[in-house]
C-alpha cells in the first residue's frame, strides 16, 4: 500500500463506511436520473427536466461530510443534490409522477424537488434564485448560534445573474458560514461558459467578494472534498465564505428539447470517458476500501432501489384536484 | 390597555420593538435603517435599543437583500426587510414572487416564509417617477403573498405584529405622506386581523371604498357631501390580498353605489379588482349606477408640484365625482 | 399579398427576419436565442441567416441585458429582446418599468425607447410555478409601455411588425401553447394596430372577451353552446394596454352580457380591468346580469397535469359559465 | 518653470482654452449646487436634491474629452455630471423649479436631469439603473459602426447591485466602447463603502471581468483625467471597457434628509480642506496657465451665470396641469 500521506485526501479523510456509502449514493444518482429519463419517455413524467449525469462526483463530494441540520439550495439540475444530502428515491419518483406522496406532494416535480427534514431547501427553477436564498440560511444559522453551514449550488450559468453578486458580497461582509459551489460545465443550456463569462474561471471571481475561490476537477470526488472540507472548516470557525468551483460535464442535454447544436460529439465522448464514478470506484478498489464484487452489489442495490422506488411512485395516489388552492396558505 | 396619540411611524417602530422583544427571531433588514434610522426615519432609533446584530443595514443590493430575508424566513428567523421605496421592490420581484410566495406551494407546504416586506409607497414628496409609485395591485396578483396597506397608526402597529404572527409572506404598504399623522394607538401588543375591512364612516348613499391617504381624502369629501344631504359611507380597505368581500358587499347591498378611490394608476389597480369583484358577486342587483373608480392618472407621477397633484386623486375630486354618481349623473 | 398556413412561431420568426432585412438597426436579444434557436425554437435558424452580430446571444442576465437592449434602444437600435420565460421579467422589472416605461415621461419628451421585449407565457407545459405565469396584468397598469397578446399567427406577425414600428417600449405576450398552432399568415410586411380588438366570433347573447389561448377556448365553447341555441360572440382582445375599450362597450351594449376568460390569476388580472372598464361605462346600464370572470385560480401553477389543467379556464368550463350567464343562473 | 515631462497630465495633454473652460465649469457647477440649495431653502425647489459639492473634479476631468456623441449615463448626485457635459444652467434651474423650459419639461426634477442633445442620457433616481442603459449606448455606437464612447457614472454603493455585475460583464465580453466610473465618496446614504463592499477597493472587482481597473483619487484633477484619456483610447480602439475608481467626497449630507449622524465633523473637514477647484486652479497658476485675476473672473463668471440661471427659471412658465399625461407616449 502507498505511504498513507499520499493516498487521495478523501481515503485519508472518511471512515470506509463513508466511502461506500457515497459510492452507492452516486450509483443511485445515475440510476435515478437514467430511470428518470425513462419514465419520461414512457409518459410517466411529464414537463421537463434537467439530467445531471456525470457530474455526480460534484454532488456527492460536496455533501460528504454535511449532517440533516446543514442545509442545501440546489438548481434546476438538482436529483443528484437531493440525493447526495439524502433523499428517498421513491418519494422523488412520486414528485416527478406527480403523485401526492412525492416530497412536494406532486405540486413541485423535477424542478422543485426539496427535501426540507435533510436540509436541502430545493432545487430552483430561477437560474441562481437559491443563491441569496442560501445565504439567507446561513445567516439564520450565525444570528440563531447554529453550528450548520450550507452549501450552495450553481451553475457557470448562473455566475453572470445580479443575484450571485449581491448575494456573495452580502456572505462575505457578513462573514457567513456558506460554501458557493459553482458547477462548470462548460455550458449555460446552449451558451459557452467561455462566451458568457468575463473570466476563465469563475473562482476568479472570488477576489471581487476578498473570500477564497478555488478550481477543481469535478469529477475527482477527492479533490471537490478537500475543497468543500477546507470551505467547511473555515465556514464553521466563522471565517466566512468560500467558492469553489467543480469543472464538470453534463452527458445529456441541457433538457428535454435540447438539439445539441453547440457542442461536438466528441467532446461529449471525452467526458464520458472521464466518468466520476468509474473512477472513484477505481479509486476505492485501488486503496481497498472495497473489491469489484462489492462495487458491483452496490450498483446493483442501487439499480434495484430505483426500481422499487418506481414502483412506489407508480403505486402512489394523486393530489385531489379540488386541492388545487391547497398549500398556498398556511392552513389554519 | 392604555391609548395615546402617536404617530404612523412610531407606532410601526413601536410594533417592530415589540416583536424584537418578544422574539429573538425577528431582525430588521434594509437599506439605512441603523444609524441613518431609515429613509422616512421609521426604524430611527432602534439600532441604538437592539444593536447592529437586530438591525441590519444591507448594501444597496435589493434583490439579493431580499433573496436573503427570504432563505432566512425559511429556515428560523423572522425578518422585517424594509425596502428603501416600494418602487425598489421592482428589483427583487423575482425574490418576492417566484420564490417567497410560491415557496409554500412549491414544496407541497412542507416549507413556510414568514417574512414581512415593509414598502413605503405613494407620491406627493416630490420625488417623481421613480420613487412614487404605489404598486401595491401587482402584489395583490400574486397568491402566496398578503398585502396590507394600514392608513392609522393604530393599524400601522395592529397590522405589522399580524404580519409578524402570520406563517406567510405578508407587504405592508405604508404610505409617506402618513408617517407623520398622528392618531391614538394601544400601547402593547394587539394585532390587526389581516383580510377585515373596516367601516371608518357609516353611510347610506353610496359607498366609498379606499385605503392609505385616500382613506382621509375620501373621509374628508364625505364630510363636505354630508353638509349637503349626502351620506357617504366610507370603507378603509385595509388588505388588498386577501379582500374583504363580505364588508364591501353588505355595504353596496345597502347603499347601492360603489366608488373606489386609489392612488395606483387607474387601469388594471386595486379599484379594478373591487369593482369587478362587486359586478360579478350578488351585490350587482342592488346597484343603482355604474360602479365609479377614481385612480391616478395614466402617467408616471411628475416632478412639478401642480402636475404632481393631478395626478392622483384629491378630496375635492372625491367629492366631486361622489356627488355625480349618487345624483345620478355619471 | 399571399396568404399561406404556417404556425405561430414562424409567424414570429418571418417578421423578425422581416425586420433584420429592413432595417440596420434591429437586433436580436435573448438567452440562447443563437444557435439553440431560443427555448421554444422561435429564433431557430435566424442566427444562420443573419450572423451573431444581429442576433446575440446574451449571458443569463436578464436585469442587465434587458438595461443593455433599453440603453440601445435610446441610442439608435431597435432591440427585440426575448425573455426566455416571461417569469423571468420579474428579475428585470426595474428596467423595464422604472426605466423604458417612463424614460419619455421623466425626460419631458426629448428620448424614445423603442425596445420590444417578447414574453413567452402561460401554463400548460408542465413547467410548474415558476415557468407558468400568465403576467400581463402587471404591465398593463404601467403607464408608458404597450401590451399586446396575439391570438393567431396572422397578428403573431402583425403585431410583433407594429410594435417595431412604434416609438415606445412594447412587450408581446406570446402564448407557448400557440407557438405551434398553423393559419393563414400573408406574405411581407404588414402591421396589425396595437390597441384595436377583433370580433373573432359575432353573436347576440352574451360578450364573451379573450385572449392568446384562452380565445381559442372561447371558440370552442361558443361553437358548442351555437348547438344549444346559445350565440355568442368572441372578442379577441389582443392589446392589454391600451384596451379597445369602443369594440368592448358596442359588443355589450349590444349583448347585455359579459364574461371575461383569461389564464391569470382571477383576481387583480386582465379580467378585472375590463370589468371594471365596463362597469363604469354607459354599457353599464345595458348589463342584464353580472359580468362574469373566468380566470386563473388563486394559486401557482401545479406540477401535476391534472392540477395544472384545472388550475386555468378550460373550454368545457366557459361553456357552462356562458351557459349559466344566458340563462340567468348567475 | 518646470521639465514639460513632469508637469501634471492635464496639463501637457490639453489646451489651455481646455483648461480654463474645465475650471469654469468646475466653479459653474459648484455655484449652481449652491444656488439650488438656497433656491431649496427659499422654497423655490422642492423634493429633494443630492449635491456632488466636493466632488467636481471626478465629473470634469472625466467629461473634458468627450464630444456631444460621446454619452453619458449620470446619477442620482447628477447636477456636476450634467453641467460637465455642457448643459445649460438655466435649463437645470428651470427643471429644479419645475418649469415647462427645463430639460425635462419639469417632468423630471432633479433626480432625472438630462441633456440629451449633448449626449447625457440622464440622472438615474435608481442606484445602479443607468449602468446596463449605459452599456446599451455602448453597443448602439459598436452596432451602428459610430466612434463615440459612454461614460457610466455610478456611486460606490451601486457597487453592490447586480445590476453592475450584469453589465460590466456584457461590456467585457462584447469588449464595448465604454467606461465606468465609481464616484467613491466614501458612503452609499449613509452606509460606509469599507461596511458594504466586500473588497477594499472597488476597482478591485475589475478583475471579475478581466478589465483593467485603476483607483485614483478622484480631487485630482489631473489625476482622473489621465486615467479617463487611457481608458477612452482603449475604448475607441475597440479593447473593450475599464472601470475607474475616483476617491472623492460629498461635503453636504446625502440628500435634504440628512443628519449626518454617520460621520464625523473631523472627517467631512479634512475633506473640505482638499476642495478639489482650489486645487486645480492652483495647479493651473503654478504652471501658467492662468493667473489670480484671471481665476477669479471666472469664479465670478459662474457665480453670474448661476444668477441668470435662477432668474431664468424664475420667469418661466409652468406646465399646464391639463397635460399630466404628455410624453408618457410618443405623440402621434
Ligand atoms: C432567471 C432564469 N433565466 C433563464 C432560465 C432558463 N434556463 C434554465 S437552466 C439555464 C442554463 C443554466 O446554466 P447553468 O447555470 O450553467 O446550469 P446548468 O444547466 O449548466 O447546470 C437557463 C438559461 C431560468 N430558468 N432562469
Ligand atoms: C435601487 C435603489 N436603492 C436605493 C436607493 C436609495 N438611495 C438613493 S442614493 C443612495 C445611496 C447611493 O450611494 P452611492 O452609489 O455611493 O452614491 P452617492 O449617493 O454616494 O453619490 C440610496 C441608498 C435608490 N435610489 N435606488
Ligand atoms: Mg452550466
Ligand atoms: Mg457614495
Amino acid at each position: 500500500m502507498a505511504d498513507p500521506d499520499n493516498r487521495p485526501f478523501a481515503i485519508r479523510q472518511y471512515a470506509p463506511d463513508q466511502l461506500r456509502e457515497a459510492l452507492r449514493r452516486m450509483y443511485l444518482i445515475r440510476r435515478f436520473e437514467e430511470g428518470a429519463e425513462q419514465s419520461y419517455m414512457r409518459g410517466l413524467i411529464h414537463g421537463t427536466m434537467h439530467l445531471s449525469i456525470g457530474q455526480e462526483a460534484s454532488a456527492m463530494a460536496s455533501c460528504i461530510e454535511l449532517s440533516d441540520q446543514d442545509k442545501i439550495t440546489s438548481t434546476h439540475r438538482g436529483h443528484g443534490h437531493c440525493i447526495a444530502k439524502g433523499a428517498d428515491v421513491g418519494r422523488m419518483f412520486a414528485e416527478f409522477f406527480g403523485k401526492e406522496t412525492g416530497y412536494c406532494h406532486g405540486r413541485g416535480g423535477s424542478m422543485h424537488i426539496a427535501d426540507v427534514k435533510t436540509g436541502n431547501l430545493g432545487a430552483n427553477g430561477i437560474v441562481g434564485g437559491g443563491i441569496p436564498i442560501a445565504v439567507g440560511a446561513a445567516l439564520s444559522a450565525k444570528k440563531l448560534g447554529r453550528p450548520d453551514v450550507t452549501i450552495c449550488f450553481f451553475g457557470d450559468g448562473a455566475n453572470n445573474e445580479g443575484a450571485f453578486h449581491e448575494a456573495l458580497n452580502m456572505a462575505a461582509i457578513w462573514k457567513l458560514p456558506v460554501i458557493f459551489i459553482c458547477e462548470n460545465n462548460k455550458y449555460g443550456m446552449s451558451t459557452p461558459a467561455a462566451y458568457a463569462t468575463a473570466v476563465p474561471n469563475i473562482a476568479d471571481r472570488a477576489a471581487a467578494y476578498a473570500m477564497p475561490g478555488v478550481t477543481v476537477d469535478g469529477n475527482d470526488f477527492s479533490a471537490v472534498a478537500e475543497a468543500v472540507h477546507n470551505a467547511i472548516a473555515r465556514a464553521r470557525a466563522g471565517e466566512g465564505p468560500s467558492l469553489i468551483e467543480n469543472l464538470t460535464y453534463r452527458w445529456r442535454g441541457h433538457s428535454k428539447s435540447d438539439r445539441n447544436r453547440y457542442r461536438t460529439k466528441e467532446e461529449i465522448e471525452d467526458w464520458i470517458a472521464k466518468d466520476p464514478i468509474l473512477r472513484f470506484r477505481a479509486e476505492l478498489i485501488t486503496h481497498g476500501i472495497l473489491d469489484e464484487a462489492e462495487a458491483g452489489a452496490i450498483e446493483a442495490a442501487a439499480a434495484e432501489a430505483v426500481e422499487q422506488g418506481i414502483e412506489f411512485a407508480k403505486q402512489s395516489p394523486a393530489p385531489s384536484v379540488t386541492d388545487v388552492t391547497r398549500y398556498v396558505y398556511a392552513e389554519a | 390597555m392604555t391609548t395615546r396619540e402617536i404617530s404612523y411611524s412610531e407606532a410601526i417602530r413601536e410594533a417592530m420593538a415589540i416583536a424584537l422583544d418578544s422574539d429573538p427571531a425577528v431582525i430588521l433588514m434594509g437599506e439605512d435603517i441603523g444609524t441613518y434610522g431609515g429613509a422616512f426615519q421609521v426604524t430611527l432609533d432602534l439600532i441604538d435599543r437592539y444593536g447592529p446584530e437586530r438591525v441590519m443595514d444591507t448594501p444597496i443590493s435589493e434583490l439579493g437583500g431580499a433573496g436573503v430575508a427570504v432563505g432566512a424566513a425559511l429556515t428560523g428567523l423572522k425578518p422585517i426587510f424594509e425596502f428603501q421605496f416600494s418602487d425598489f421592490a421592482a428589483l427583487a420581484m423575482e425574490q418576492i414572487v417566484n420564490q417567497a410566495a410560491k415557496l409554500r406551494y412549491m414544496l407541497g407546504g412542507e416549507a413556510s416564509v414568514p417574512v414581512v416586506f415593509r414598502m413605503p409607497a405613494g407620491s406627493g414628496t416630490g420625488a417623481a417617477a421613480q420613487h412614487s409609485q404605489s404598486l401595491e395591485a401587482w402584489f395583490g396578483h400574486v397568491p402566496g403573498l398578503k398585502v396590507v396597506q394600514p392608513s392609522t397608526p393604530e393599524d400601522a402597529k395592529g397590522l405589522l405584529l399580524a404580519a409578524l404572527a402570520d406563517p406567510d409572506p405578508v407587504l405592508i404598504f405604508e404610505h409617506k405622506l402618513l408617517y407623520k399623522m398622528k392618531g391614538p394607538v394601544p400601547e402593547g401588543a394587539y394585532t390587526t386581523p389581516i383580510g377585515k375591512a373596516r367601516i371608518a364612516r357609516a353611510g347610506r348613499d353610496v359607498t366609498i371604498v379606499a385605503g392609505a391617504i385616500m382613506l382621509h381624502r375620501a373621509l374628508e369629501a364625505a364630510e363636505k357631501l354630508a353638509a349637503e344631504g349626502i351620506d357617504a359611507e366610507v370603507i378603509d380597505l385595509r388588505s388588498i390580498r386577501p379582500i374583504d368581500h363580505e364588508t364591501i358587499l353588505a355595504s353596496v347591498r345597502r347603499t347601492g353605489r360603489l366608488m373606489v378611490v386609489y392612488e395606483g394608476v387607474k387601469s388594471y389597480g386595486v379599484g379594478a379588482e373591487i369593482s369587478a369583484m362587486v359586478a360579478e358577486s350578488d351585490a350587482f342587483d342592488y346597484l343603482e349606477a355604474p360602479i365609479l373608480r377614481l385612480g391616478g392618472a395614466e402617467a408616471p407621477i411628475p416632478y412639478n408640484p401642480d402636475l404632481e397633484r393631478v395626478a392622483v386623486p384629491q378630496t375635492d375630486g372625491i367629492e366631486a365625482a361622489a356627488r355625480s354618481l349618487v345624483r345620478g349623473e355619471v
